[in-house]
């Protein structure tokens, strides 16, 4: 990065195939907080994963070794991470996670050029757990896809809920009917469910479990109940509790102003996912206005003050680079003709993610 | 327990109806066309959105699903005249290749038009919610009613291919096309409009479908395995093995996932390895199928 | 008998109700062309396949040079020495008449798993190969694609290849199918000769031919054998003429 | 039309002097691009031998590549984590050598294609197409849901494996070497092609029930032929997760199997350099309609209809006439 | 004149297998079409049911040009195709084999069963196990019940028994007299053919080098041209 004063930001995405609508809401949040800035001199480089781990290592092959790019970020799932982080930050960039948060990254495999934007995978299920504990349920049925994102779920949750699980199931990943796992609930006599079902799979899980006409409550991760998600559900989401380090309603400055104008520039409701790429923009802004980002030391070091203001209110890394954070609870409320969720609760306050101590830096 | 077992088999079946419904389209065009048509799941997913669409735009379930079936058939049309024409006599790869360039032109294509975000699509009030069967089982009302469309589906076309002439035509059309033709058939005309048919019941199997699940670009990729499977396990070319194929994999899945993890974990002491076991069932089945009848459940010796 | 090459045993088949071959008996020996004719759908072809392998008897022996086949496959048949031709042309369409050729005779010479050779380096076997087209009348034929053929060269190429295997008997179905009246010539003079070579198991539906060539003659009607016997003693067969060659004596 | 063996002579020279021409003009990242090209050309060539040869259409040619893959990812990882894969009688440790890697990849990609081949070549036409594909899926769930080796998050491998005499993390010494496997397979399945294995091979394709009457067992043939197009495209993923320092299971997965096929049909079925031309144009078309829109797929998916349709016989066929009759 | 063909030509690809074909068949004539192993015959027949993509030339049928036609058009002008090789529908039933491209008139299934009493016995048995002489009888019958206006048998007593063949000709001397259809065929029996053809078309090297009628056609010429 030696004599040009440019930074230049490399952003791999999933803006194609299943899974896009999460990377287009994190790149326009992104996008949003850098013209904001106002700084002509950030040169954002947006290119599309596909959701295949090949192109994302590929595209990042070419921001590194032909781009030249300062700093990475975009991606949104963990596989995808897995796939480009560990190899870039060898090669001595920056990346910023605005999304994905695998443990393997969080703990023994932490490293100085690695900073995480949005939560470790485990905390928004650990909220969960601390949640159905405040709520008062004693077994919850729980339910996952089998892949190494939904055995992280399961362990989160259990990590915090003090009840007895009443049963613990593995659905195969992408399935889209789930009349087998509904009458398993129907007659496991639990008082509660958990679920963690991104995408597709929670949709049909809602549609189909709203339908089923069981009343037992739902409990979840705010995956699937995102703004992203919840028109295409509807109705049957109403009244959910679900738990996200980020609700649009939350009542601070900055997180007003960055609804307001999400809504303005784009037409549609900001999702968590938009939330999370304009804080990952503004951390950015922030240690760029410190320290150049050819200066890796100092640049790292500013990083590390997470000197700016986030959209989710208080916001510090800890000793992993992963952040310190509150994660709250929201419910799924219908306002007019929009479905959105409404914030009725903090799960858990200042929280750090269980892995910080495996990471020796 | 036994209790769960049984309603596990109902709902066993139910998928494997359900399942039949998704690949009756397929069965037509793939089973009795003999055209491997990796687009079915585009079409699936055609029927899907424009179901959600219109059901959307005018507030109607109903005119949502003839959407679907005329969006999806005049689809089919464009398809077969543009492009699978020119792909009969070619051999099984030009098809699976000039099919799959469609899943990327259907999947993008309709991205640009409805954006990446999945489309709501629920059920009518009329049909919603559960229903007490004899017996004292609670069940969907909706997913009877489509277990009800997929028995409707599969005699009418069962009539269709084995009581008619067209039926006829069209198997003979696969044997020895220039030869059918020679006779004084068209079976250019003819085959445009079984593939319209057969791309009219995979758009409304994906609005019915997709009424249940999620209507999101690329909800047809998986569809699409599901409907080879289970015509392969049923034997290519009988739409009676379809249905027996489809049952087979909706109730070996449901029971499978049900009781693999619970077996597993009376075994091992850990539910993983019945996970596992369960994700890959399916294509278990298959492979075991095939070995001991390499011509499907149903089909005939080649 | 004491020289018969192939014998059958009571062989019989059924597919379903249809009694394809009735316990059926008969040997073919050293040095000779035995017809085996009969009406369509008689069961000839379901014979020649059970001989060849392609298709398992439900009961009976087939012996071949003394020792029984019956559970050999018909890869392993082929190498004994069982050279087949089919009543359907079943030549590799893509290939060459030279390139058909070879195929047989790498199969012969068990060549066909050579990985690393070149299949047309060796000059001894092209010229085998060119001997065996000639033999058949298509030694100008050499560089033309089986497709292109026309089909009644197509027949020649087939028994091109059935003669490069230099087989321990010849099972041919209906080689004379398709062929012109000369091609009809050519082959019954390609015939006469190649029983010295080895015996032949001939079905054919041209009697001219098989009046011709044939030295017995077995006639088969609804899966079974009905007659055995010398040109003349068939000819006179009062049976075989009703179920087989009609009675209109001019158009034998 | 020019002659095939030119047109091969063309193409071979076409990636060389591509990558040649990158690395002297200081564009690293596309010599990545043009190594990548080159380990999805063995990929297609590999499945080219038993679809185009051998006419057995394999719709799960990405287990093989998934296979040889994950032989080298966990021989690396257990390599870099200093733990043994197994520890019984004998001791197996990890490995970050490619000769010792790759070897195993192709190892376990023979086994595999033996297991897989023995039990799918029972079935024929669609239904081979259809069982190789629920194999290839068989593995990809496998490889997704157990966790031993990361599940879906895969294995990093975070330093590229070693080659003796060369420095592989230089992406040019690192294409060299693939472009020299590349050249030895292309050898290899050419003087094959031409054997009297490659012509009972060919044959049994059109006429497998001729190739009996003469003495060769199909089974065995197309046994053998899918067994080397399976070792050949498990050293394609070998070298793929050295490439990407990283495999997954989305090589198992069928768009994988699909992509491998796009190749093969794309540059020409049955065409010794077929699949490098069509893995080139593929790989080109990835990166250049990639960087148009984000809709680049729909343009892609054009472009191949245009291919199926107007361009017969792939690349390679519009191009050249077929090549000289076998004994020419 | 029923059918007409004037200077036909008609490659394979980059190989012409037709040069100059010149043929007739006049309404109610039963005329054979001559000639040795590969000169044309059976590409001239698939040209005139165009199955071949037309080159030059004109094919006119019951005074209507076919040249352009697709064939199942030109079929439905009355051709009705014996091909070389049988080509039955290998899935279907003999049955369905029959009726699939079945048009009304004359022939029905029950004339057809009369004909051949054996396919009436294997009605439901697919045709891919029926045997050679069985699968032939079903092309016949086949080109039958589409009643016809002019029947084209490309070798259709290939592969028959004697006595079957002889009541093929007997037939086919039966529909030319009770019925005035006409009739243009290929088969290698000259002896046969004489007893009931009226004209020959004699081909060579794809080119017609002689028409007229069959009692007419010398020795000399058959020897020269097809070889006796
Ligand atoms: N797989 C099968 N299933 C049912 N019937 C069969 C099968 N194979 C053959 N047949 C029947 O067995 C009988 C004998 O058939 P085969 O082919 O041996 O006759 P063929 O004597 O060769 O007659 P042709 O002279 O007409 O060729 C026929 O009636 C045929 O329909
Ligand atoms: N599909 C084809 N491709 C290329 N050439 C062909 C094809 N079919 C036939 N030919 C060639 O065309 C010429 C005429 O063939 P055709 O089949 O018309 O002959 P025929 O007179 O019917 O002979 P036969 O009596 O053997 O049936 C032959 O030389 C043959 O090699
Ligand atoms: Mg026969
Ligand atoms: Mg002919």
């Amino acid at each position: 990065a030696e004599g040009h004063e440019k930074v230049k930001v490399g952003m791999i995405s999933t803006l194609s195939g299943g899974g896009a609508g999460l990377g287009i809401d994190v790149r326009d949040g992104f996008l949003l907080a850098i013209e904001q800035s106002g700084r002509q001199d950030i040169e954002v480089i947006v290119e599309d994963d596909q959701r295949k781990p090949d192109v994302a290592v590929r595209i990042a092959d070419r921001m590194i070794q032909s781009e030249d790019v300062d700093v990475l970020t975009g991606l949104i799932f963990s596989n995808l991470a897995m796939a480009v982080v560990p190899s870039a930050v060898a090669q001595g960039k920056f990346y910023l996670s605005p999304n994905a948060g695998p443990s393997a990254l969080a703990g023994r495999g932490c490293h100085p050029n690695y900073f995480n934007v949005s939560w470790q995978n485990d905390v928004i299920h650990e909220a969960a757990g601390a949640q159905a504990n405040t709520l008062g349920y004693q077994n919850t049925f729980m339910l996952a896809p089998n892949y190494p994102a939904g055995i992280d779920a399961m362990n989160g949750f259990k990590r915090t809920f003090s009840g007895t699980p009443s049963n613990e199931i593995l659905t195969k990943l992408g399935q889209t009917d789930y009349a087998s796992e509904i009458a398993q609930i129907r007659a496991s006599g639990a008082d509660s469910v958990f679920f963690f079902l991104p995408g597709g799979m929670g949709i049909s899980f809602l549609k189909q479990y709203a339908d089923s006409g069981v009343d037992i409550p739902l409990i979840g991760p705010a995956f699937s109940f995102d703004q992203t998600i919840l028109p295409a559900v509807g109705d049957a989401a109403l009244g959910v509790n679900n738990t996200a380090q980020w609700s649009p309603d939350l009542d601070n400055p900055t997180n007003v102003a960055f609804v307001q104008s999400f809504q303005e520039k784009y037409g549609r409701l900001p999702s968590m996912y938009a939330s999370q790429g304009f804080d990952t923009a503004n951390l950015l802004i922030s240690a760029l206005e410190k320290a150049p980002v050819s200066d890796t030391d100092a640049f790292r070091a500013a990083l590390r003050e997470a000197d700016f203001s986030s959209t989710r209110g208080a916001f510090r890394f800890n000793t992993n680079q992963h952040p310190i954070q509150d994660v709250y609870v929201r419910e799924v409320i219908k306002d007019g003709d929009v479905f959105t969720n409404r914030l009725i609760g903090t799960a858990l306050t200042d929280h750090a993610d269980a892995y910080a101590a495996e990471c020796n830096m | 327990m036994s209790l769960l077992i049984a309603e596990q088999f109902l709902n066993g079946i139910q998928l494997g109806v359900m399942l039949f419904l998704m690949a009756a389209g397929l069965t037509l065009v793939f089973g009795v066309m003999g055209l491997i048509n990796l687009a079915h799941g585009s079409l699936y997913m055609v029927g899907a959105f424009a179901a959600a669409f219109v059901a959307a735009n005018t507030g109607s379930y109903l005119l949502g699903i003839v959407a679907s079936v005329v969006a999806a058939a005049v689809a089919g049309v464009l398809i077969e005249t543009l492009v699978i024409r020119r792909l009969y006599k070619r051999d099984h790869l030009d098809q699976v290749l000039a099919t799959f360039a469609l899943i990327l032109i259907f999947s993008e294509g309709t991205r640009m038009i409805f954006g990446s975000f999945p489309l709501y699509l629920s059920i009518p009030d009329a049909l919603g919610g559960p229903i007490t069967l004899p017996g004292g089982i609670e069940y969907p009302l909706f997913r009877l009613t489509l277990i009800a469309m997929g028995l409707l589906v599969a005699v009418g076309l069962y009539l269709l291919i084995t009581k008619t002439r067209v039926g006829m035509q069209i198997q003979a059309g696969e044997a020895d096309r220039e030869m059918i033709s020679a006779l004084g058939v068209d079976i250019s005309k003819l085959y445009t409009f079984v593939f319209a048919l057969g791309a009219a019941l995979a758009g409304l199997s994906g609005a019915l479908v997709g009424t249940l699940q999620s209507v999101e670009v690329g909800m047809g990729e998986p569809v699409l395995i599901m409907a080879f499977v289970v015509i392969v396990i049923g034997g290519i070319g009988s739409i009676q093995g379809a249905l027996v194929g489809a049952v087979l994999v909706g109730v070996v899945q449901t029971l499978g996932a049900f009781l693999l993890p619970i077996w597993s974990k009376m075994l091992f002491g850990s539910p993983d390895a019945g996970a596992v076991l369960s994700s890959m069932l399916i294509y278990i089945l298959m492979a075991g199928v095939l070995l001991i009848r390499p011509q499907g459940l149903m089909g005939q010796a080649a | 008998m004491d020289k018969a090459v192939l014998s059958i045993r009571n062989l019989s088949k059924s597919f379903g109700a249809i009694e394809a071959s009735k316990d059926i008996s008969l040997d073919v020996r050293a040095g000779e062309i035995h017809a085996l004719i009969g009406p369509n759908g008689a069961g000839k072809s379901t014979l020649i396949q059970q001989i060849a392998g392609g298709l398992r008897p439900d009961a009976g022996q087939i012996v071949f040079q003394g020792e029984p086949v019956t559970h050999l496959t018909t890869v392993q048949r082929a190498r004994l020495g069982l050279g087949r031709s089919f009543q359907v042309s079943a030549v590799v369409p893509d290939y060459t008449v030279l390139e058909n050729i070879m195929l047989a005779l790498h199969g012969r010479n068990r060549t066909a798993f050579r990985l690393f050779s070149n299949a047309f380096r060796d000059t001894a076997l092209l010229a085998e190969a060119r001997r065996h087209a000639e033999r058949a009348e298509l030694g100008d034929r050499l560089s033309i694609p089986a497709a292109a053929l026309a089909h009644g060269e197509r027949r020649l190429l087939e028994l091109a290849m059935a003669l490069s295997l230099k087989p321990k008997i010849f099972l041919l179905d209906e080689p004379m199918a398709g062929l012109g009246n000369d091609g009809t010539q050519r082959v019954t003079t390609l015939l006469a000769q190649l029983k010295t070579e080895a015996p032949i198991l001939l079905v054919e539906h041209d009697m001219d031919a098989v009046f011709a060539l044939a030295d017995r003659i077995s006639v088969l009607v609804y899966g079974r054998v009905i007659a055995t016997g010398t040109r003349d003693e068939i000819r006179a067969n009062a049976d075989v003429r009703r179920a087989y060659l009609g009675d209109d004596e001019d158009a034998l | 039309m020019i002659s095939e063996r030119y047109l091969n002579i063309a193409i071979w020279v076409g990636v060389l002097g591509f990558a040649l021409y990158a690395n002297f003009s200081g564009e690293t990242y596309w010599v990545t691009l043009a190594t990548r090209a080159t380990i999805f050309a063995i990929a297609g060539i590999g499945l080219n031998f038993a679809l185009g040869y051998g006419g057995l259409i394999s719709f799960g040619h990405a287990a093989f590549f998934g296979i040889g893959g994950y032989a080298v990812g966990i021989l690396a990882s257990h390599a870099q984590s200093f733990t043994p894969i197994y520890d019984g009688f004998v001791t197996i440790d990890g490995t970050q050598s490619m000769v010792i890697a790759w070897g195993a990849a192709v190892v376990a990609g023979a086994l595999t294609a033996l297991l897989i081949g023995a039990l799918s070549l029972r079935t024929s036409g669609a239904y081979f197409i259809m069982i190789t594909l629920a194999f290839g899926q068989m593995f990809y769930y496998f490889a997704i849901s157990w966790p031993a080796y990361g599940g879906e998050d895969g294995i990093s491998i975070y330093v590229r494996n070693s080659f003796p005499g060369l420095n592989t993390l230089v992406p040019f010494q690192f294409f060299c070497l693939v472009f020299t496997v590349l050249t030895i397979v292309i050898l290899l399945v050419r003087t094959m092609n031409k054997s009297p294995f490659g012509l009972a091979l060919n044959a049994v394709r059109q006429m497998p029930q001729r190739v009996e009457t003469v003495g060769i067992a199909p089974f065995k043939l197309r046994l053998i032929a899918f067994v080397i197009s399976g070792m050949i495209t498990a050293l394609a993923g070998a070298m793929f997760a050295d490439l990407n320092r990283y495999v997954s299971p989305a090589m198992f997965s069928w768009h994988v199997s699909g992509e491998i096929m796009v190749f093969v049909i794309l540059g020409g079925v049955a065409r010794l350099m077929g699949p490098v031309i069509g893995a080139a144009t593929f790989v080109a078309f990835e990166e250049v309609l990639g960087r148009q829109s984000e809709h680049w797929l729909i343009y892609l998916g054009l472009a191949l209809l245009i291919i199926v349709l107007f361009a017969k016989g792939g690349i390679v066929g519009s191009l050249a006439r077929r090549g000289t009759a076998r004994h020419g | 004149m029923l059918l007409e063909v004037r200077n036909l030509t008609a490659s394979y690809g980059p190989t012409q297998a037709l040069f100059d074909v010149n043929l007739t068949v006049p309404k109610g004539r039963v005329v054979a079409l001559l000639g040795r192993n590969g000169v044309g015959k059976s590409t001239t027949i698939k040209a005139i049911c165009r199955m071949l993509p037309h080159k030059s030339g004109q094919i006119i049928f019951s005074d209507q040009s076919i040249t352009h036609l697709p064939s199942h058009k030109a079929a439905r002008l009355g051709l009705g195709l014996v091909p070389e090789g049988r080509r039955c529908f290998t899935n279907l039933t003999v049955l369905q084999n029959l009726t699939v491209a079945a048009r009304d008139g004359y022939w029905t299934f029950d004339r057809v069963a009369e004909l051949f009493p054996r396919l009436a016995e294997r009605q439901n048995q697919i045709c891919a196990t029926l045997s050679g002489g069985e699968q032939q009888m079903v092309a016949i019958g086949r080109a039958l019940m589409t009643n016809p206006r002019l029947l084209i048998l490309d070798e259709a007593t290939e592969g028959l028994a004697p006595i079957v063949r002889k009541e093929i000709w007997q037939a086919v001397r039966v529909l030319k007299e009770s019925q005035g259809l006409s009739i243009l065929l290929v088969d290698k029996s000259l002896k046969e053919l004489r007893n009931i053809a009226d004209e020959a078309v004699v081909l060579h090297r794809g080119s017609t080098v002689w028409q007229g009628e069959i009692s007419s056609l010398t020795d000399e010429m058959t020897d020269r041209y097809i070889g006796v």
